[in-house]
């Protein structure tokens, strides 16, 4: 039995009892409806957790993701309504500018040697004033592409939708999933994230390692902005505040390590679907007040990090107890 | 009836808000509807979450307050598929309007109007320098009001907006971003009336006016928007003079359409407005505290 | 000539290095590079794989001058390292520590399958059959010790180096390695080899490069050389009298009992032993690796907590649930890894030498600065730490004089039972002959002591009995004449059937 | 030596002062209106109070290697505790008491999270983020709860000897926990701790109590920066109370220069940092800029001064610097031959 993928295990096995509980108390919750919400609801935090998983495996992480969605959205809906360009062409374009703006975040958190933390709140607040700028209104997108991209789905039986900027999440995770654990940028990622100074005498080319890495989360956050776009239908300045710590927790909850070099990009959609249970289950519920919705969000992250390490440290008693 | 009706609030962020939860959960009992409450902490995303699993669930009607106007195409096309009524509370949507049922609530550009036109003739023909305290950058409120004062006061040339900064719709920020008006304007000499885009900010901003040692609702005349509570008794004590009304019971008017609705398939008017009215220190201000205070602002 | 170094020049803030050092490797030869604590090996190789800049100097390879910007490049190069602390990454699987930059790939993905096998294979030269899909962090220095060597074998097309490669090994293992690396040597390589265990460069080297304080002081063939003379290049002065002429004394006084440790163990780490300490008496820890010693004296240390057994003086029982409630009791513990158990590498010398005396009087009474600052003064000249001044931070020190510093904190706190585990290790000849010497005084004293050293030779030297373990288990007990190296050998390799067991993982 | 230490922090603060008073030249001004001090740069002393408050308790936090994003949602429940129990006719002294009490209890909360069931300090006191605001709201019911008593609202708007109450708070808060650090052994214990755990729990340092004694420590300075900013108000808004001010507490002390990665500390340079970010704040405000502007404006300058203040840029001058006393010496060596 490999010890490194016991949170990964516990965290799926939590997330599954999980659903039996919510099942239980409402039987609509396994309706296909609910589980093509969850995918729908989620795909733009599922895309930009991918990103975050990576920043994090690499012992970074990065505030700006939510603002850069934010920007996104709105840069494609001035565009859109300022131009005549496809939306195709606003989107590699958008592409380019949240890669090259991750990029730089990287960039300086290499050559100056300063923290990720502070560098990437400053990208955050950059970002999100960069959308001011652009637009203080929330611009509508009115362009035929997008009515068909948010028209296209599979009608799953029992009337749930699987929507394009579902499988789009799916497709995401899968190729981080390859990019983390399949490629020799992936396991240099895993060895900045296990000491920097190990790491270099290894031969980890820290900086390039880190460029990419950033600009790969920077990469991420345009694309979870194009599906925010997508799934809103519109851009706004103020959207997403705060998604950054919804994406993080959601990574810790997969069972990532913060300190970096440590986790599973599987475990990041399982967290995510996770924070999206969380949410079904308040609204169906439907009783909490506003004060007690953020004490339950609370609480019942709180529980799943104990249940996590609680998990954790008994199957690893009883692997090292098998041993002797 | 034992109707399910989902109410999909945008967070509890201002102590309107707060008022508007409970007058909604408070209708919603008198009128022996099963309430499904959300609360969406600001955020569009998990307020088309949260209508998407009202559908999922089945309810009779969904009572939708939008944290900005646009980007609800499809969630509400999803809704209507399902053959649930949408009700629009207090702002309004960009969609096509057959997505909903009707929507409730006062037209914004015309309170900052009202305001506006309040503060033009109680100056008369003076010179008046006003300062500004906006709300939250980028909302719509924030947006709406502004727009709506600045066109009542256009024409008439003796006004001025000399300073205008965001208070982010808070006591604490107004009362901030107040202080370094009055420190940028002569220690505050030269302001001649504050326009407030909420009353949360007023308050704040009428402390830091008396903590200047100027006499606030005299030296300074201030004007603000919601008609919370508080407002009343500054009035009250000549501190403040103006305020105009949102009132937070829209879903009142909202059940009586729904329950029209339901009972006979009629179908409402497309815009329900509440009436923007104004108070000032004429109005039995003490009064219209007490008939407030305990409607959970 | 296959790699020249010219007038290598390197200065830390405070510090000159490498004071203009020249060094020559041929192919085909082990070449030992020797010196003090402090001398500048490590920084002489740092140089020269990029993992710091030189300040000046010339560095060629096949003739050809190279600058090596990063590891990487050197790694491109055919220079393959081994770093003197080991300098892998515990959260990596062995597989992926081993093959790190040269993994196996398929239309451009890492093949994990043929990684696997790859890495196996590269392990069974060095008689290591373990689960390489596992964590390196789960596996023991020494275990991670050979890996390190495994893959800078592996990456060096040209030259091999090797940074007290030996420092936590056994010798079975480090005969293991020297056949590898005379493997090496016959395919033509050139290897250079630091070490502080003088009769492994005898045993294994071609030609010996002092360095002190920075500067090269002579290059010569081993076979030319003689242990005194080598010594007397490295230290500048003879050494008056070493190690093994100390064995004799002592050996048979009574000790009166001071602790007993009764049915001590824990599941799964090691099984329950009793153990009786004597006043002023060393008591000497001895197996292979892994065979429980350090988990003997984290127990007896309550670094975990032991499951069962109890502790107790004369006085009565002994409460041993934590460290702190353990240096309560009065002990103290120098533990095997320095880097992550021992130093607190950003604080000063002076700081981490007071630092236990510290927590024991607790924060409210802070040592006065004066007497931190003897303190310090004091430590560093009985135990010959080479700095620039007490205030230097230890993470800039070299490997041995951190060591020197760990050892330095718990004689400041003069616990009546210190436990000891691998104490000299890295520690250069001069120095390790002063703290052989130190034990002596301090057991003199009234202290007890128990060490654990993986070098047989310091254990005859100073331990009064010697224990010895296997599996887990406490197998043995010498005393008197029978603290021998070879009756030690025996005694640790009776089984040889489960010899093999416990260097395999699980 | 501590001149050195602080002397980017001055450095920077002072170039920004110059700044400001370019864009807006009555800056400096300070005059005295009836026995008290008024003027910019006593607003920032005053503005600034509950990010410096926060920014201390944060120090030690970050001291040990850990970060505490809970400060702004303790303050709410502080400031909601402190009006409610005002509110409720306690009297000033146990309102003041309690509201510190429900600050180290939210700082015991998070530091037995971290120290004693071993969660990450981001998730821990990312946790208590979440529920935090919740918890105040409960206890407000989400209305602005405002109180009129004259001496709790003196802790926001009164003054002492011509200079802000909450000014003379943080500048007590500060000097008294840097001189408790540096007189006693605690700071040392605490940069051990957080450079390494391991190393400092063999060597006999109490390592969890010491964790969850700098969470309680944060937990207090967020409760009186929470109590300065509902004194100020003269209400309890529990919706907004410090919302996102750990962002700026965090900023502050890496302006300060210490390391996030634990270590070394200087709580007087964090204080330094929150005046600058104060100063920053202030200035945008003076300056009369569209309000779009502001977070550009911020986030540049903030950048600018790390950037400036970054190790790498310092190691690099520093050669710079010695290569050109060099060559200068060269010069005047061949000068002199
Ligand atoms: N990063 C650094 N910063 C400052 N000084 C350093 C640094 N690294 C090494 N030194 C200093 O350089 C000198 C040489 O150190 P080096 O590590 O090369 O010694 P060494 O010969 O390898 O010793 P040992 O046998 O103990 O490993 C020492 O005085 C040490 O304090
Ligand atoms: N062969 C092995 N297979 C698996 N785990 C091992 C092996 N050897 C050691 N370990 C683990 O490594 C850790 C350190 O053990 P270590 O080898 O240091 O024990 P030891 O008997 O003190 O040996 P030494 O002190 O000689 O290194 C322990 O947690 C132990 O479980
Ligand atoms: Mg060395
Ligand atoms: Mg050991």
């Amino acid at each position: 039995m490999n010890t490194r993928a016991l949170p990964l295990y516990a965290t799926i096995v939590i997330f599954l009892i999980a659903y039996a509980i919510c099942w239980l108390q409402f039987p609509a919750m396994l309706s296909t409806r609910v589980i093509g919400n969850l995918l729908t609801d989620n795909a733009y935090l599922g895309i930009v957790a991918v990103g975050m998983t990576l920043v994090i495996l690499s012992g970074g992480i990065d505030l700006s993701v939510g603002s850069v969605i934010a920007f996104s959205g709105v840069f494609i809906a001035v565009m859109l309504r300022d131009s005549s360009l496809h939306p195709l062409v606003v989107f590699a374009m958008l592409l380019a500018l949240t890669t090259a703006f991750g990029a730089a975040m990287g960039f300086l958190i290499h050559r100056l040697a300063m923290p990720a933390f502070i560098v990437t709140l400053a990208g955050m607040f950059l970002a999100r004033g960069a959308a001011y700028m652009l637009s203080i209104d929330s611009v509508p997108i009115t362009h035929p592409f997008y009515e068909t991209m948010q028209d296209t789905y599979w009608l799953m039986p029992g009337k749930g939708r699987l929507r394009l900027i579902g499988v789009l999440m799916l497709l995401t995770v899968l190729a981080g999933m390859v990019i983390a654990h399949k490629t020799r940028f992936g396991a240099s990622v895993y060895a900045l994230g296990g000491g920097e100074a190990a790491a270099r005498l290894m031969g980890v080319r820290q900086g390039r390692t880190t460029v990419l890495v950033y600009a790969f989360s920077g990469c991420m956050a345009g694309l979870s902005g194009i599906v925010f776009s997508i799934y809103t239908g519109s851009g706004y300045s103020l959207a997403t505040v705060g998604t950054e710590l919804t994406a993080i927790a959601a990574v810790v909850i997969g069972g990532t390590l913060l300190t970096g070099g440590a986790g599973y990009m599987f475990g990041t959609l399982i967290g995510v679907l996770t924070m999206g249970l969380i949410q079904t289950y308040i609204v169906f519920d439907g009783t909490l007040s506003s004060w007690w919705t953020k004490i339950v969000i609370g609480i019942l992250l709180l529980v799943f990090i104990l249940l996590q390490k609680g998990l954790l440290k008994l199957s690893q008693s009883r692997l090292a107890g098998g041993v002797s | 009836e034992g109707e399910t009706v989902g109410f999909a609030q945008i967070g509890s962020e201002s102590g309107w808000r707060a008022a508007e939860t409970t007058l909604t959960k408070q209708q919603a009992e008198e009128r022996g509807i099963d309430l499904r409450f959300s609360d969406a902490q600001q955020k569009q995303e998990n307020q088309i979450a949260a209508i998407r699993s009202f559908v999922a669930q089945g309810v009779d009607a969904i009572l939708l307050a939008p944290v900005v106007a646009t980007g609800w195409d499809s969630v509400l096309e999803e809704a209507q598929e399902a053959e649930i009524p949408v009700v629009l509370l207090d702002r309004q949507v960009d969609s096509s309007d057959d997505l909903y049922l009707t929507a409730v609530g006062s037209d914004l550009v015309h309170e900052g109007e009202v305001a506006g036109e309040w503060l033009v003739n109680a100056v008369g023909d003076e010179e008046c320098r006003i300062v500004e305290l906006q709300g939250t950058t980028g909302s719509t409120p924030a947006i709406d009001r502004k727009t709506g004062f600045e066109n009542a006061i256009e024409g008439h040339d003796n006004l001025e907006i000399v300073r205008s900064q965001t208070g982010d719709f808070t006591r604490a920020q107004g009362k901030e971003v107040m202080e370094s008006f009055l420190q940028a304007e002569n220690g505050g000499k030269d302001i001649c009336a504050l326009y407030a885009h909420n009353d949360d900010m007023a308050v704040g901003a009428i402390q830091a006016i008396k903590e200047a040692g100027l006499a606030p609702g005299d030296d300074i005349l201030i004007v603000s928007i919601d008609a919370v509570p508080d407002i009343f008794k500054a009035m009250a004590d000549g501190e403040a003079n103006a305020t105009v009304e949102l009132t937070p019971n829209m879903a009142g008017p909202a059940f009586d359409a729904l329950e029209a609705y339901w009972a006979d398939g009629t179908m409402p008017e497309k815009f329900i407005q509440t009436e923007s009215k104004l108070y000032t220190q004429e109005n039995d201000p003490m009064g219209e505290y007490e008939t407030r205070k305990d409607l959970g602002y | 000539m296959l790699l020249s170094i010219r007038s290598l020049t390197k200065t830390f803030p405070g510090t000159l290095a490498l004071d203009e050092v020249d060094f020559d490797l041929e192919a085909g030869e082990v070449h030992a590079l020797l010196g003090e604590n402090g001398a500048g090996k490590s920084t002489l190789i740092k140089c020269l794989t990029g993992a710091y800049q030189r300040d000046s100097g010339t560095v060629a390879l096949n003739g050809a001058e190279i600058a090596p910007g990063s590891t990487v490049e050197a790694q491109e190069l055919g220079i393959g390292t081994v770093y003197q602390e080991v300098n892998l990454l515990p959260n990596l699987t062995v597989a992926q520590n081993l093959m790190f930059g040269r993994e196996p790939r398929r239309f451009g993905l890492i093949n994990t399958r043929a990684m696997r096998a790859e890495a196996r294979e590269m392990l069974r030269q060095y008689g290591l059959e373990l689960d390489v899909d596992r964590d390196l962090g789960n596996y023991s220095v020494a275990i991670q010790q050979i890996i390190a060597i495994a893959r800078a074998v592996a990456l060096s097309g040209k030259v091999l180096i090797l940074d007290e490669p030996t420092a936590s090994l056994d010798a079975r293992e480090v005969e293991m390695v020297f056949d590898v690396v005379r493997g090496l040597r016959e395919r033509g390589l050139g290897i250079v080899f630091v070490s502080h265990f003088l009769d492994q460069v005898f045993d294994l080297t071609d030609r010996v490069t002092v360095l002190r304080n920075g500067r090269k002081i002579v290059t010569e063939r081993t076979a030319d050389l003689n242990r005194m003379s080598l010594i007397e290049h490295m230290l500048g002065r003879a050494l008056e009298n070493e190690v093994e002429q100390q064995s004799a004394e002592g050996a048979d006084t009574a000790h009166p009992d001071l602790l007993h440790f009764k049915g001590i163990g824990r599941r799964g780490v090691v099984e329950p032993f009793d153990l009786t300490v004597g006043q002023g008496e060393v008591v000497g820890l001895a197996g292979l690796l892994g065979s429980g010693r350090t988990e003997s004296a984290e127990l007896m240390f309550g670094v975990r907590p032991a499951q069962t057994g109890s502790a107790r003086d004369d006085k009565g029982p002994l409460d041993l649930k934590n460290p702190r409630a353990a240096i309560a009791a009065g002990f103290g513990f120098a533990p095997e890894d320095r880097k992550t158990d021992g130093v607190v590498a950003d604080l000063s010398i002076r700081e981490n030498i007071v630092l236990g005396l510290q927590a024991r009087r607790g924060w409210a009474r802070p040592i006065p600065r004066t007497e931190q600052n003897r303190l310090a003064d004091d430590y560093i000249k009985r135990l010959d730490i080479r700095t620039s001044g007490r205030e230097k931070p230890v993470g800039d020190l070299s490997g041995g004089n951190q060591q020197k510093v760990v050892l330095a904190r718990w004689l400041a706190m003069n616990p009546r039972f210190l436990i000891l585990d691998e104490p000299t290790r890295g520690i250069d000849v001069g120095a390790h002959a002063e703290i052989l010497r130190l034990i002596h005084d301090l057991t003199d004293a009234g202290m007890s002591v128990l060490v654990i050293s993986s070098e047989i030779e310091e254990l005859v030297a100073v331990s009064d009995r010697v224990i010895v373990l296997r599996d887990r288990r406490h197998v043995a007990e010498l005393r008197g004449e029978r603290i021998a190296p070879d009756t030690i050998m025996r005694a640790i390799a009776k089984d040889d059937a489960k010899d093999g067991e416990a260097a395999r993982c699980c | 030596m501590l001149l050195k230490r602080i002397a980017p922090q001055l450095i920077a603060l002072a170039a920004l002062i110059l700044l400001v008073t370019l864009v807006y030249p009555g800056f400096l001004d300070i005059s005295i209106n009836d026995g008290r001090l008024v003027g910019p740069v006593i607003d920032v002393l005053k503005r600034g109070a509950p990010v410096a408050l926060l920014a201390v308790g944060m120090t030690l936090v970050i001291a040990t290697r850990g970060i505490d994003l809970s400060v702004g949602t303790t303050m709410a429940i502080c400031g909601a505790v402190a009006a409610w129990a005002i509110a409720a006719g306690w009297g000033l002294v146990p309102a003041l008491v309690l509201a510190l009490a429900a600050g180290a209890a939210a700082g015991l909360w998070n530091g037995l999270l971290v120290a004693v069931v071993g969660i990450q300090p981001f998730v821990a006191t990312l946790i208590l983020m979440t529920m935090g605001r919740g918890i105040a709201q409960l206890i407000t019911e989400g209305r602005i709860l405002t109180f009129n008593h004259p001496g709790f609202a003196f802790f926001g708007s009164g003054t002492v000897l011509g200079l802000p109450v909450p000014a003379w708070l943080w500048l007590l808060t500060g000097a008294g926990v840097a001189l408790l650090m540096r007189r006693s052994a605690l700071g040392m214990l605490i940069e051990a701790t957080g450079i390494n755990r391991r190393a400092s729990a063999l060597a006999g340092v109490n390592a969890t109590v010491l964790l969850i004694a700098v969470y309680v420590a944060s937990g207090l300075c967020a409760a009186l920066a929470g109590i300065v900013v509902t004194a100020d108000i003269r209400g309890a808004d529990a919706n907004n109370s410090g919302l996102w001010l750990e962002l700026d507490a965090i900023l502050a002390v890496v302006i300060g220069g210490n390391s996030l990665l634990g270590g070394r500390f200087s709580i007087l340079a964090a204080l330094l940092g929150a005046l600058i970010i104060q100063t920053i704040d202030t200035g945008i405000l003076l300056a009369g800029f569209p309000s779009e502007y502001n977070l550009v404006i911020k986030a540049a300058l903030v950048l600018v001064i790390l950037v400036l203040q970054s190790p790498r840029i310092a190691a690099e001058w520093r050669i710079w610097r010695e290569s050109q006393r060099a060559s200068r010496e060269a010069l005047a060596e061949r000068s002199r031959t």
